[in-house]
């Protein structure tokens, strides 16, 4: 049952970006389309569950005083692989994420999940966390990812589903357009959960 | 000259927070207020630089002759995150007033991507030491300027009357969103 | 791969050693609390709640500055987490509770710069509108959603409602107030503040000689919140049942409805909270600071050192006091008679001042029993004299040591020491004050056919209380005003008969006073049997001796200790005064406020070593808050106690006044116009309210 | 002095073993990183300059290594006879830095074939016009058998005006491969055609 728990999480009340405000730079930057946003998501969850697992698997030998720099270089090393494997199979995607992929080293979210949950909970809790919250991510960055490119382009996955007739906003795409986004849509998360809160009075 | 070009690029054209989104989660959260912002800023220009200079001398004199390019990211955040972790500790212990002032900001900085990002920018742009220096130093002006602007207004934020669901963070975002769009004027102009 | 290897385990290598001989060399000490809660953050050090890093966070959450859930990258279970590790250690620690504190004024003009309004109305000239504005809420909600603990609630007028017992200081809402009027304040606090000019306070406020927050306990008590009403008197008044018996309440006199209707019965209502919590059995546990190991004497048990003591004692300090009388109460228990302050009362409030854990001394005498350097000896760190104004003033008439002739204190002493004095059928009573009314009242009670009370100016002048005047004259003391004693005669060494003379105003003088004079050739005589003498009270200083530490004390020509007026020490550092026998005689509530007072400064005196001045110190009435007109206030009937009919009162001495009921404590505090608490035009504002609660009502369902 | 042995002990061992894995997964996949490179960043140009090859010039590419150096030749083979070759050199002296050059010289011929930038660093709107293909057409049929060098130089070729240095860099990694071409053509065609069988 907690294993559920621990998954489902990742998607209601601990949804990254928009329930914890974290990872931040990968979601404004890489979201300029969906499948980038799709990408990073997944990358990022493979991160996370890899290092939640080997964190979790030596927390009892890791000295205190070097625990972020142990931590730091485990999550280090998956990301390299990542970016290994992304080069050899994925091109395009290395090319489009460009130096956000070394930076999901410094993604708080995988730091925080490594030192809040993983280093205190057995394996398995870690990894379903890893995996509930990577996730999570995953689906917020896509999200956000197809609503600036389908703004910004008129297209969806590279698909075109507007039409000719559109008028791209070319402010979706670039910088501020992330920014108001993410905005918008954490404003409108707010306003729906008062509202069911509510209702549900 | 180039040197000029350098510095107006890295402040205000491709600025670190607005433009090149970098160092975005304690962006948001320290800019609340103006005292934290300025102790941030401050801390900022000096990690970066610091870690600038030192990944640098890391890549170029030892995994370029080595031919271990591939470990970049690994070594620099590990060289990255020991160092600011040691001067955090240094500097506790002999330079009391100043780890009040920027030290305490010290292990945010560790983890934040405009630090390991300006790093990797430096060695992807195949800067020499000095455009690394100038870069680095004027990214983190940058992300200084945003920071302390952005300060400014969300201290406004507080007397004014926002709708419920916008507080916090999503006001904060919209407003960054809209300092961005004032950075994109930049653009083009130099 | 050898090479990758061995430059990655190099480099692992040397940080692992720089860091690991770093912190051994450059080791600084941590506070364990907070390590254990920077162990249950995420360490992640993302910076999302504002605070640099989690080692920063930390800090603040284990300073009170931060709530346990602040952490926005660890999610719940760490705040749930934290909350753990601090629920066990956040009881050592002085609870400070959150509060409005809007004082209005200058603050008000630091947080506003609009169309050049400095003040509260800046709210308005952004907002629009009248607002009721309790402490210049915006009525928000902000902080009842940020508080973790729900201990905020938004009130029927929308003001924010704070339950102490679920606060605990995390200061959420401090921060989140848009406003920026709520602040943490410890009770500390709050006994060390004394009023200043820069506040927005209400006349009686500024009146008031204790500083009681007046327009706040109405408030409660309109509410029907009689503990919070409590607690906010004893904030600055430990006697409030005995107050609101004797107090002539200065307060009423500048009540802003006093301007257009009769005043506030401020000083019933605070009665009737007072015998609210004697009538629950049980004293109110009040706050109190963690113990200071500090320890102090308080020499007089009147109110001025009951009032110190009891102040001290919720500083944190330890406190003794030592009494000459078999009994604590002072003036209030030797001078005050039984009709108008029944005893057990006083004993009862007593009783809750010393549970706090006083120590008392009785029936030892300052300089004969024990002296300052005895208290030196015994390791007290600072002296409180406050051994009142027993000595009375003498006619220096002749006639004055015949017998029959008493002095007004002596005779009023007599009845709680057990032998109540016998007087004669015709009384004369010498004096305006209080003390000759309670004596004249008094004499009527003990049998007296006939009381004169014989004052030399006219009733204008007259010091005492106008209530009392009328009491006394109700019960049928005869008052001869413009008229004083010029001999007493006796007969076999008792008085039988007194000349008096007439007396007659001058003109005013340059400084508006206007002097009795005799008129000559005036002089009458008159059939007496008792003289008494109650034309004002000296301290007696009798314990001053050239040899010892005491000699070293000042002393003015009025016979008063002198003291430094900001400190209230006396020549000797150590030492401080206050109340009668350091103004001279005054009234019981004016001796609270000098014990309060005096406890700040010994406080300060004995943690700090200096004494801070008080900026702009609140002395006299602000000018611009006393108003001759006030527009919109409609007259309603001000509440009257029952009295006991004269004929029954004037055989004994029981009390007179009673207590009013709950309803008329309702009805009198919707009396106040809450000025302080509200900016601008009551009624506009009411009417407003009503306006939106049926719309908002609507809304909701 | 335990615990700071045991603190180095694991950061190292840590490190040991991340770079022992990453080193690992780098040798395995080397190859595949490199044509997939090959793939997305010269495919592109290759496909351009070396348009209506019979062969897949990425497939056949070599490498060969002379004067000390890596160069990757990406081949036109025609009737088992190597037509045309591609190349990629540095240009020095850009305003940026290198900027590399694509060039792709036809055999027969022993003239430019076509060339393309494949990478720079030059100013945008300034430098980087220098890299517009139809600037470059000026390089074609140039004779590899003399230095290629601009006018002011004293060679064939003009430079864009206002992006001088930038246009001197790709003169420069033009010369380069020519020269290359020059020197090795027995060479590289004999690999190309030993690789082929």
């Amino acid at each position: 049952m907690r294993i559920i728990r621990e998954f489902t999480k990742g998607f209601t009340t601990e949804l990254t970006p928009f329930r914890l405000v974290l990872g931040l730079c990968p979601t404004l930057a890489v979201t300029t389309q969906a499948d980038n946003g799709l990408g990073m998501g997944l990358a990022t969850t493979f991160v996370l569950v890899c290092s939640n697992v080997l964190v979790s698997l030596l927390r009892h030998i890791i000295p205190q005083k070097v625990r972020i720099a142990c931590f730091i270089v485990m999550i280090a090393t998956f990301v390299v692989a990542v970016e290994l494997l992304m080069q050899a199979f994925f091109y395009p995607l290395y090319q489009r994420l460009g130096i956000f992929v070394p930076l999901i080293v410094v993604n708080c979210i995988i730091l925080g999940r490594a030192e809040a949950f993983a280093s205190k909970n057995p394996v398995m809790y870690s990894a379903v966390d890893g995996l509930g919250i990577g996730l999570g991510f995953t689906l917020s960055l896509t999200v956000l990812g197809g609503i600036r490119e389908l703004l910004g382009t008129g297209a969806l996955f590279g698909h075109p589903l507007l039409g000719a007739s559109f008028e791209p906003f070319g402010f979706m795409i670039k910088a501020p357009g992330a920014f108001v986004t993410l905005g918008i849509l954490l404003f409108l998360m707010n306003l729906l959960t008062s509202l069911g809160r509510k209702r549900a009075h | 000259m180039e040197y000029l070009v350098l510095v107006i690029s890295a402040v205000l054209v491709q600025n670190i927070l607005l433009a090149q989104y970098l160092g975005n989660c304690p962006f948001l959260g320290v800019s609340k207020q103006m005292e934290t912002a300025l102790g941030m800023s401050g801390a900022v220009i000096f990690v970066i630089t610091l870690a600038s200079v030192i990944t640098w001398m890391i890549y170029w004199w030892v995994l370029i002759p080595l031919h271990l390019e591939y470990l970049q990211t690994i070594a620099f955040i590990l060289v990255i995150a020991s160092l600011v972790q040691f001067i955090e500790i240094f500097m506790k212990k002999t330079m009391e007033p100043l780890y009040r002032a920027l030290g305490i900001f010290l292990p945010l900085i560790t983890t934040n991507c405009a630090v390991l990002g300006v790093a990797l920018l430096c060695i992807k742009n195949d800067y020499s030491f000095g455009e690394m220096l100038v870069f680095s130093i004027s990214s983190s002006v940058g992300y200084a300027l945003a920071l302390i602007l952005f300060a400014g207004l969300r201290e406004r934020f507080a007397i004014s009357r926002i709708p419920e669901p916008l507080q916090g963070t999503a006001i904060g975002l919209v407003t960054a969103g809209l300092m961005s769009l004032a950075f994109l004027g930049f653009t083009g102009m130099t | 791969m050898w090479t990758a290897v061995l430059i990655m385990g190099g480099i692992g290598c040397v940080a692992a050693v720089a860091l690991g001989v770093a912190s051994r060399i450059f080791y600084v000490k941590e506070d364990p609390l907070v390590n254990q809660i920077e162990e249950a953050l995420p360490g992640a050090n993302c910076g999302g709640c504002g605070f640099a890093g989690c080692h920063a966070a930390a800090v603040a959450i284990a300073a009170g500055k931060a709530p346990p859930n602040i952490c926005v990258g660890g999610g719940p279970e760490v705040g749930a987490r934290v909350a753990g590790i601090m629920g066990m250690e956040v009881v050592a620690k002085e609870p400070e509770l959150a509060a409005t504190d809007c004082c209005g004024g200058q603050r008000a003009a630091e947080k506003f710069f609009y169309n050049g309004v400095q003040d509260c109305r800046a709210a308005q000239m952004l907002f629009g509108g009248s607002k009721l504005c309790g402490h210049g809420c915006l009525g928000f909600g902000t902080c009842a959603k940020s508080c973790p603990f729900g201990a905020i609630t938004m009130g029927p007028d929308r003001l924010p409602v704070f339950d102490p017992e679920l606060c605990r200081g995390c200061g959420s809402c401090v921060r989140n107030c848009p406003r920026g009027i709520i602040s943490l304040v410890s009770s500390t606090a709050k006994i060390l503040h004394f009023n200043r000019y820069t506040e927005c306070l209400a006349p009686c406020r500024q009146k008031c000689p204790a500083q009681i927050d007046i327009p706040t306990y109405i408030e409660h008590i309109r509410e029907g919140r009689y503990r919070e009403a409590i607690l906010t008197i004893k904030e600055r008044n430990p006697l409030p049942l005995t107050c609101g018996r004797v107090c002539p309440h200065p307060c009423e006199e500048v009540c802003r409805r006093g301007v257009e209707d009769e005043p506030v019965a401020i000083n019933h209502l605070k009665r009737f909270v007072a015998d609210w919590e004697m009538n629950q059995g049980k004293h109110l546990e009040v706050p109190m600071a963690p113990p200071t190991g500090k320890k102090v004497a308080v020499i007089g048990g009147g109110p001025a050192g009951l009032s110190c003591a009891y102040f001290l004692r919720r500083l944190g300090h330890e406190v003794t006091i030592y009494e000459q009388m078999p009994q604590l109460g002072g003036m209030l228990r030797y001078g005050i008679p039984e009709y108008r302050l029944p005893k057990r009362i006083l004993d009862w409030e007593i009783e809750g001042i010393l549970r706090l854990g006083i120590r008392v001394r009785t029936e030892v005498k300052f300089g004969d029993d024990f002296d300052l350097e005895f208290l030196r000896a015994a390791g007290f760190d600072a002296v409180f004299l406050s051994v009142g104004a027993w000595d009375s003033r003498r006619l220096g008439i002749e006639g004055e040591d015949l017998e029959g002739v008493w002095d007004g204190i002596r005779f009023l002493r007599l009845f709680h020491l057990g032998e109540p004095p016998e007087v004669g059928e015709r009384v004369v009573v010498v004096g305006g004050g209080n003390t000759a009314i309670d004596a004249a009242r008094s004499a009527l009670r003990l049998g007296a056919k006939r009381v004169v009370l014989m004052y030399r100016r006219s009733r204008d002048e007259m010091p005492a209380n106008e209530m009392e005047i009328e009491a006394a004259e109700a019960e049928g003391v005869e008052i001869l005003f413009l008229a004083a004693p010029t001999k007493i005669l006796g007969e076999g060494g008792s008085v039988r008969r007194m000349e008096f003379i007439r007396m007659r105003l001058t003109d005013p003088d340059p400084s508006g006073r206007r002097r009795p004079e005799p008129m000559e050739g005036s002089e009458k005589l008159m059939e007496v049997d008792t003289v008494i003498v109650a034309i004002g009270q000296s301290p007696g200083i009798d314990f001053v001796r050239e040899d010892k530490l005491t000699g070293q004390l000042r002393v003015t020509r009025w016979n008063t200790i002198d003291a430094q007026e900001e400190t209230l020490q006396t020549s000797l550092p150590f030492v401080f005064t206050g109340g009668d026998c350091f103004t001279g005689p005054s009234i019981a509530v004016e001796a609270i406020g000098a014990g309060r007072y005096a406890a700040r400064c010994i406080h300060y005196f004995i943690v700090e070593g200096k004494i801070p001045p008080i900026p702009s110190r609140q002395r006299t009435l602000i000018k611009d808050s006393l108003l001759e007109h006030l527009e919109g206030v409609q007259p309603v009937p001000r509440v009257h106690p029952h009295e006991l009919p004269v004929n029954r009162r004037i055989r004994n001495f029981e009390e007179v006044e009673h207590t009013i009921s709950p309803d008329e404590a309702q009805r009198e505090a919707n009396r106040c116009l809450r000025c302080g608490l509200i900016c601008y035009n009551r009624d506009v504002v009411e009417a407003l309210i009503e306006e939106q609660t049926p719309s908002e009502a609507a809304a909701v369902s | 002095m335990n615990e700071i042995t045991k603190m180095v002990l694991v950061t190292t061992v840590i490190c040991v073993f991340a770079a022992a894995l990453l080193a690992g997964l780098k040798q395995g996949l080397s190859a595949r990183i490199a044509r997939q490179e090959d793939y997305y960043v010269r495919g592109p140009v290759i496909q351009e300059l070396l348009k209506g090859s019979p062969n897949d010039p990425l497939a056949d590419k070599v490498i060969i290594e002379l004067d000390g150096e890596e160069v990757g030749v990406y081949p036109w083979i025609e009737e088992g006879k190597v037509r045309r070759i591609a190349l990629e050199r540095h240009g020095k002296g850009g305003y940026g830095g290198d900027v590399v050059v694509m060039t792709a010289v036809d055999l027969e011929t022993d003239r430019i074939y076509g060339v393309r930038v494949t990478q720079h660093k030059e100013t945008p709107g300034v430098g980087s016009r220098a890299a517009d293909p139809v600037y470059l057409k000026r390089y074609q049929k140039l004779p590899i058998n003399q230095e290629i060098r601009l006018t002011r130089d004293g060679g064939q070729v003009d430079a864009l005006s206002g992006a001088t240095r930038s246009s001197t860099a790709i003169a420069d990694g033009v010369n380069r491969a020519a020269q290359f071409v020059l020197k090795h053509e027995e060479e590289i065609v004999k690999r190309i055609l030993e690789k082929k069988m």
